[in-house]
């Protein structure tokens, strides 16, 4: 299997490199993909719906569609994973308790509901380590400003780099930092599977909830300057919004589904120990 | 109203699958009725089109955004996409409502999941089917491929493996496809299929446009099991749960051969393909493997399932063959193959899912004494077989007849000797499955009314699986008998005028 | 022969994106096919996807464009109809790629997650990542 | 000569009439109701065709299309001489094996017996079906439907014997028609352009010596129920059916079919001249003869009753090819009467072997030692029935082997005269020793009493009318004479 494979491999890469002369120069201005479609957009992009970053602009308007089905693409991954890994809620399980003055440990086999943390025994994982008060106490500080930096990353989409697929993974990264310094059990006590499963929707549903929002007033699908007359604003400024309605929606989508991929991953869908 | 129906017929059924997978942590009753309403939304939706599209005999166009041409995102719905998209639609729906039991029983918490994944695939495959942007087919393609993996992923204990290995080839074949469309746009700065159209022309003899038209091609060859990349599909479709597999294993291929003929036809020109390239030899060549490849290794299989896989690959060879034999007989046989293919493969896997539902196992021993506890699912049973077989007024029958006068239009004796041997061998197949059927457990009472159907009681299919299963059997006869007019009214205005 | 070298360097030169995105991806094509362990392959199609990423993107540069985001000063005259003449195109770097990137990153993001799924289930049910491992426990039942 | 037709609905309804009365023989609960709705079946399919007869024999045929598929093709019939004369055989021997059925699947009490009857109808709609077709298509589309509706009928014992002749049957069947029989069509239509039944032959323009002549070869092995030589083992395999099933089917129908076919092509397809002017049909009147004679030799050598009368029925379906090879009116003549002729001698011959199995259970003719005695009419039957099939005078069939011989003496081919004189020889060889063993020759005394121990009422009956048909037909052979004589007046045109 190998040779057949360094065979195929050696190969298409040396037919792909003798073509390589065909190809237009690294960095040409007058190269066909540069003069064709994109002058179009560098030029009325501004004009057409009023956003400096003309990525943004593409990206959620002249070829939102697109990323319709993007923001699907990462629901289909969240819920591909929920639906291959999610394993049933079963009751008995093997369950750690700890004493918290003395250390002792007690591991309680196939015990049904599981009791709640006393002022004496608190649970924990089966390679429970204990907490190391630098990690805790920068994780807390650090975590809210991750969410607020994030949040400046989606409002100021129009105008600088940035948008709705980074501010979801910002956030989301900012939970699972959350969920790797303490434990899983905290990270799901703060934002319960059930939450993300409906946030994950419910993000895609506003993005295409707005298109056929648009489409049910009458112009074509995802054509923003139909809600002018719902915002009071003209065409172009309605444009605009509905970028950003769609980017909040993206981001709330990215968000629940990188968290809710985290949960199922990293406890192999029994979702109690996580890393 | 009309002119909205292209968006309308992808964005119900995506709008739907959001609703049931937030509806489904909420209350899990309400998922399956959506997910129905929805592609029978959908469902009628294509056929509206197909109507309008035949009856006015111009394609209909629909720009998302409001941006015209390369600049945005356009649908473009002509006869023949309008065609496939009805089967697609209808298709899901009648796997869906037929397999309702099965998906309570088999996935008891997770029918909220499934159904979503399973309006996500449709609607992966109708954009797919109707898209006018390369780039867009392309998301779409991920789109179909990713709740595909989620779907094969949870059946039976091979099923991970089985779906990680389609994972790995479908991502090899998507990202050729990928870069395939990267070489199309640096030669020629766009990405709408149109605007492509009229650019490559120009660029006949660039190097670029070769590598992309081979990278397309390859990364659709992958996608639709051809020969030497076929790995993944018995697999995959064996082991996958029978909802799932009913629904993926008829259309995922034949969506793929439908894109081939797509670009072949409307981004490569039909010219680019055929005169500049001539690739259409051994394009042909490679789908007699195929075929000659598909029956052989059917013949040694004993699950039933593994079995069908192995004929989905030789009826994929059938298609692709039937198209670049390059003229008008066999190309309008490869369109009319997708639609008898799919229909036909739908049937055999709803058997299979009966047989499954009722015998509890997929081999061929499930199929012991059947004709007697299940004469009406063995007809339709026999009904699917002859028509695989290609025996008059099933509809298997026409589509090799045109395939058969294209292979001897184009003088390539070698493609009809391969399809005749490919009849024969699906022959021995099926009626191997009759014998087991028709004669095992062997009853040594020769004489005495031995336990007739009343006796050992018609232990039938229940009714929600039985009815629409042997409404697609009837089907069959009816696609037969209205080939004729199908190719003639709808397949004709599809092929270009370039071919006799 | 000074002349000649010359010609070469800058075909490598004026090509040198291709090279590495065809490098790249014949690295991750090859650990994709021919590795054995699945997290290995699943990295080699990582790499695979992210070789696609490099092409798009290295496609769209343009010799003194900046990033495509227009400067403050076009944004300001804000009145529409004579504003697309002011803005000049080669300025700005082509901004299609970028965005079709970024639909390819999330793509790739999504495989990626289910790949992981799959392996952690091949994991519990044949206790192995191993594929000749998991042939073998196939193969004897 | 232009043929006026008539337009009516009837060839339909009689190909229909024993399908649509399925549902109720399935699910009829009393036994005799069954076999009433397949008499009633019977019955309206025999008027059915009768009341066409008439419109036939003034020369008009009667046309109609079922479905439109393909706009110069589709499932379409037209009723003409040829196709008259099978249809009244088959449908007449429909109604008497019916009769003959009831009897002797109650003597023996066999299984499943509404499956039985269900699938004799759909066959027998099958025949009529090829019988009536205008065009290449729909007679291949009935062709198919006879082949699958004839396994279960075949494989009727469901026992592992049963399974292996089945496969054998379904081998080279389907396999000889998908096979060969498809291409030949397909390459027919590509370079012809049309499948139609026409008088001269859609391949006279168009297509070469070497492909005409290849062609029709791949018909003759493809429509391999004619039984010609290499393509005939199915036939012996068959005979594990039960008796009225080798009856109708191996002797009459599904054979019959296989003859009818062959001959259809190469009058219709191929066309008369075409035949002659390559020496095809000099080839194919070779083949024919070849089978005969090697037909009639294996037969001299089989013990078993029915096997004897299948390897007869291989060569009597060559006599019908080697006719209509021959290429003079009269051969061609010959060769389209010995389809009803042989149809009601064979069929009493089976009949007779079905009674003496269920009368006495015996199977080999080495054991039919003074069963005269026993079984008087059924063995007075089984004599009129060989005198037919050998082609002795008060026998129906004389008069179409007399066509033959006139035929093979008017086309100046000696040889096949030869081979018509030797073959009947070898014929009388292999039937009357079964006579004589049955009259003469005293049992041994284990078998003491003498008295009379019949085979049932029913088949009796059933036995008695065709042997009356075969010698009626000596003496006044009119109906089918006449509409031989009008199909070959339409074939050669």
């Amino acid at each position: 299997m190998k040779i057949l494979g360094r065979v195929t491999v050696i190969l298409c890469g040396l037919l792909l490199l003798v073509y390589v002369g065909e190809f237009p120069d690294f960095a040409d201005p007058q190269s066909p993909a540069s003069t064709h479609v994109s002058p179009y957009y560098i030029q009325n992009a501004l004009e057409d719906t009023a956003v400096p970053n003309l990525v943004t602009a593409i990206l959620a308007d002249y070829r939102g569609y697109d990323t319709m089905f993007e923001a699907t693409v990462i629901f289909t991954a969240g819920l591909a994973c929920f639906f291959l890994m999610r394993l049933p809620k079963k009751e008995e399980r093997v369950v750690f308790y700890r004493h918290r003055a003395t250390g002792v440990t007690l591991r309680i086999d196939d015990c049904g509901a599981v009791p709640k943390d006393t002022q004496a025994f608190h649970r924990i994982d089966s390679q429970w380590v204990p907490r190391d008060l630098i990690i805790r106490s920068t994780t807390r500080l650090l975590i809210p400003f991750v969410q607020i930096y994030a949040l400046y990353v989606l409002a100021h989409g129009h105008h600088s780099p940035g948008g709705g697929f980074q501010a979801g993974v910002v956030l989301g990264a900012s939970i699972i930092l959350l969920a790797i310094s303490q434990d899983l059990r905290s990270a799901i006590s703060k934002i319960k599977e059930k939450t993300l499963g409906i946030l994950s929707s419910l993000g895609v549903l506003i993005y295409a909830g707005t298109g056929f929002l648009c489409l049910l007033l009458g112009e074509s699908f995802l054509d923003y300057g139909a809600l002018a007359s719902l915002l009071g604003t003209d065409r172009v400024m309605a444009r605009s919004h509905g970028i950003l309605i769609v980017e909040v929606g993206v981001a709330m989508a990215v968000m629940s589904v990188l968290i809710w991929i985290y949960y199922n991953l990293s406890s192999a869908g029994k979702q109690d120990e996580g890393l | 109203m009309l002119n909205t129906f292209p968006a309308i017929i992808i964005v119900v059924p995506l709008l739907a699958a959001l609703l049931i997978a937030g509806i489904s942590f909420i209350d899990r009753r309400a998922c399956f009725p959506i997910g129905v309403a929805a592609l029978l939304i959908s469902f009628a939706g294509a056929v509206a089109m197909l109507v309008n599209v035949v009856s006015t005999g111009v394609a209909m166009e629909y720009r998302f955004g409001g941006w015209a041409g390369p600049m945005g995102i356009v649908y473009v719905i002509d006869h023949l996409s309008a065609l496939v998209l009805v089967v697609i639609t209808g298709i899901a729906l009648v796997n869906l409502v037929s397999s309702r039991q099965t998906i309570i029983d088999e996935l008891k918490e997770k029918d909220g999941a499934f159904v979503a994944l399973y309006l996500l695939f449709t609607a992966g495959l109708v954009g797919m089917t109707a898209t006018g942007d390369a780039f867009n087919l392309y998301v779409l393609l991920e789109i179909t491929s990713l709740s595909g993996y989620a779907l094969i992923g949870l059946g039976s204990e091979r099923a991970p493996l089985a779906s990680l290995k389609y994972l790995f080839l479908g991502t090899i074949g998507a990202t050729f496809y990928l870069v395939g469309v990267g070489y199309l746009y640096i030669a020629t700065g766009s990405l709408n299929m149109v605007d492509l159209a009229t650019i490559i022309p120009g660029l006949m003899d660039s190097g670029v446009i070769l590598f992309a038209f081979i990278f397309c091609m390859t990364g659709l060859f992958v996608k639709m099991a051809m020969f030497p990349v076929h790995g993944w599909l018995p697999g995959a479709y064996s082991e996958a749960s029978s909802p799932a597999a009913g629904l993926i294993a008829p259309l995922t291929t034949k969506v793929m051969i439908y894109i081939l003929i797509r670009i072949c036809l409307s981004v490569f020109s039909v010219e680019y393909v055929f005169a500049n390239l001539d690739v259409g030899q051994i394009m042909v060549w490679l789908a007699i493997a195929t075929i000659v490849f598909g029956s052989v290794s059917a013949l040694a299989q004993t699950n039933y399932r593994r079995m069908l896989t192995y004929i989905i690959i030789a009826e994929v060879g059938y298609m692709v063959g039937g198209f670049f034999l390059g003229n008008k007989m066999g190309m309008s046989g490869a369109m009319l193959h997708i639609v008898n293919d799919a229909v036909m493969t739908l049937c055999l896997f709803m058997v299979a899912g009966i047989v499954v539902n009722r015998m509890k196992t997929d081999d061929r021993d499930g199929f012991k004494g059947l004709f007697r506890s299940m004469p009406f699912t063995m007809a339709g049973f026999v009904l699917a077989a002859l028509s695989i077989i290609g025996v008059p007024p099933t509809c298997g029958f026409f589509s090799k007849w045109y395939l058969i006068l294209g292979g001897v239009a184009a003088g390539n004796y070698w493609f009809v000797a391969a399809l005749i041997f490919s009849s024969l061998v699906n022959a021995v197949l099926f009626f191997r499955l009759f014998e087991i059927a028709y004669f095992e457990p062997f009853g040594d009472d020769h004489h005495g009314e031995s336990p007739g159907a009343g006796a050992v009681g018609i232990k039938e299919a229940p009714m929600i699986m039985l009815l629409p299963f042997l409404a697609v059997s009837f089907l069959l006869i009816v696609l037969g008998v209205y080939s004729g007019r199908i190719v003639t009214n709808i397949i004709y205005f599809a092929i270009p005028g370039g071919i006799i | 022969m000074r002349g000649y070298n010359m010609d070469l360097l800058n075909l490598i030169a004026a090509k040198a994106n291709y090279w590495t995105y065809i490098i790249l991806m014949m690295v991750g094509f090859y650990a994709l096919i021919a590795k054995n362990n699945l997290v290995k392959k699943i990295v080699g199609m990582t790499i695979f996807q992210t070789a696609v990423l490099l092409f798009y993107v290295s496609m769209s540069t343009k010799k003194g464009g900046t990033i495509p985001i227009l400067h403050h000063g076009e944004t300001t005259s804000l009145d529409p109809g004579h504003v697309s003449a002011l803005v000049n195109v080669a300025d700005y770097v082509n901004p299609l790629p970028h965005v079709l990137m970024l639909t390819a990153i999330v793509v790739g993001v999504a495989t990626l997650g289910v790949a992981l799924s799959l392996a952690i289930k091949v994991y519990k049910t044949y206790g192995t990542l191993e594929e000749d491992e998991i042939n073998l426990q196939l193969r004897n039942g | 000569m232009t043929m006026e037709t008539i337009l009516s609905v009837k060839p339909l309804l009689a190909v229909l009439v024993s399908l649509a009365v399925i549902p109720f023989i399935v699910l009829s609960k009393d036994r005799n109701v069954r076999e009433g709705w397949t008499f009633f079946a019977g019955a309206a399919k025999f008027l059915l065709i009768l009341s066409m007869l008439p419109a036939v024999l003034k020369g008009k045929d009667v046309v109609y299309t079922a479905v439109q598929i393909f706009p110069n093709l589709g499932i379409a019939f037209r009723v003409d001489a040829f196709g008259m004369l099978f249809a009244l055989v088959a449908s007449s021997l429909w109604i008497i094996t019916s009769i003959y059925s009831v009897g002797y699947m109650r003597s023996l009490d066999e299984h499943s017996q509404t499956r039985y009857f269900s699938f004799f109808a759909v066959a027998l709609s099958a025949t009529i079906g090829v019988a009536f077709s205008a065009n290449l298509l729909t007679l291949y589309l009935f062709y198919e439907m006879l082949s699958l509706a004839t396994y279960p009928l075949v494989t009727h014992h469901q026992d592992k014997e049963a399974r292996s002749s089945g496969r054998k049957y379904l081998l080279y069947i389907l396999g000889g028609s998908i096979g060969l029989a498809l291409p030949a069509m397909m390459i027919t239509y590509h370079f012809t352009g049309t499948l139609d039944f026409t008088t001269q032959g859609v391949m006279v323009g168009n297509i070469n010596s070497g492909l005409a002549l290849l062609l029709s070869l791949m018909f003759l092995f493809g429509f391999a129920k004619v039984g010609i030589m290499p393509m005939h083992s199915w036939l012996p395999a068959a005979m594990v059916a039960p008796t009225p099933v080798s009856a109708l089917l191996h002797a009459v129908a599904v054979v019959k079919v296989g003859a009818f076919s062959v001959v259809r092509v190469l009058t219709g397809i191929v066309g008369v001249d075409l035949l002659a002017q390559y020496h095809i049909s000099w080839i194919i009147a070779a083949i024919a003869s070849i089978t005969i004679v090697v037909a009639s030799l294996i037969a001299l050598s089989q013990d078993e009753l029915k096997r004897r009368l299948a390897f007869s029925t291989i060569g009597q379906l060559s006599y019908i090819v080697l006719g209509v090879t021959l290429l003079s009116t009269s051969g061609m003549t010959g060769g389209i009467l010995h389809i009803a002729m042989h149809a009601f001698g064979k069929i009493t011959l089976f009949f007779c072997a079905g009674a003496i199995f269920c009368a006495t259970g015996i199977k080999n003719i080495s054991e039919m030692k003074g069963l005269g005695r026993q079984m008087p009419i059924t063995m007075t039957a089984f004599l009129i029935g060989s005198l037919s099939v050998i082609g002795l005078p008060p026998c129906g069939g004389f008069i179409s082997k007399w066509y033959l011989v006139l035929g093979t003496v008017e086309s100046g081919q000696l040889i096949f005269l030869l081979v018509l004189l030797v073959s009947s020889l070898l014929n009388a060889a292999y039937f009357l020793p079964v006579f004589y063993n049955a009259f003469f020759v005293r049992r041994s005394e284990e078998l003491l009493d003498n008295r009379l121990n019949e085979a049932p009422r029913w088949c009796l009956v059933a036995l008695m009318i065709t042997s009356g048909i075969s010698i009626v037909l000596f003496f006044y052979p009119q109906p089918f004479l006449n509409l031989a004589k009008l199909a070959v007046a339409a074939a050669v045109g």
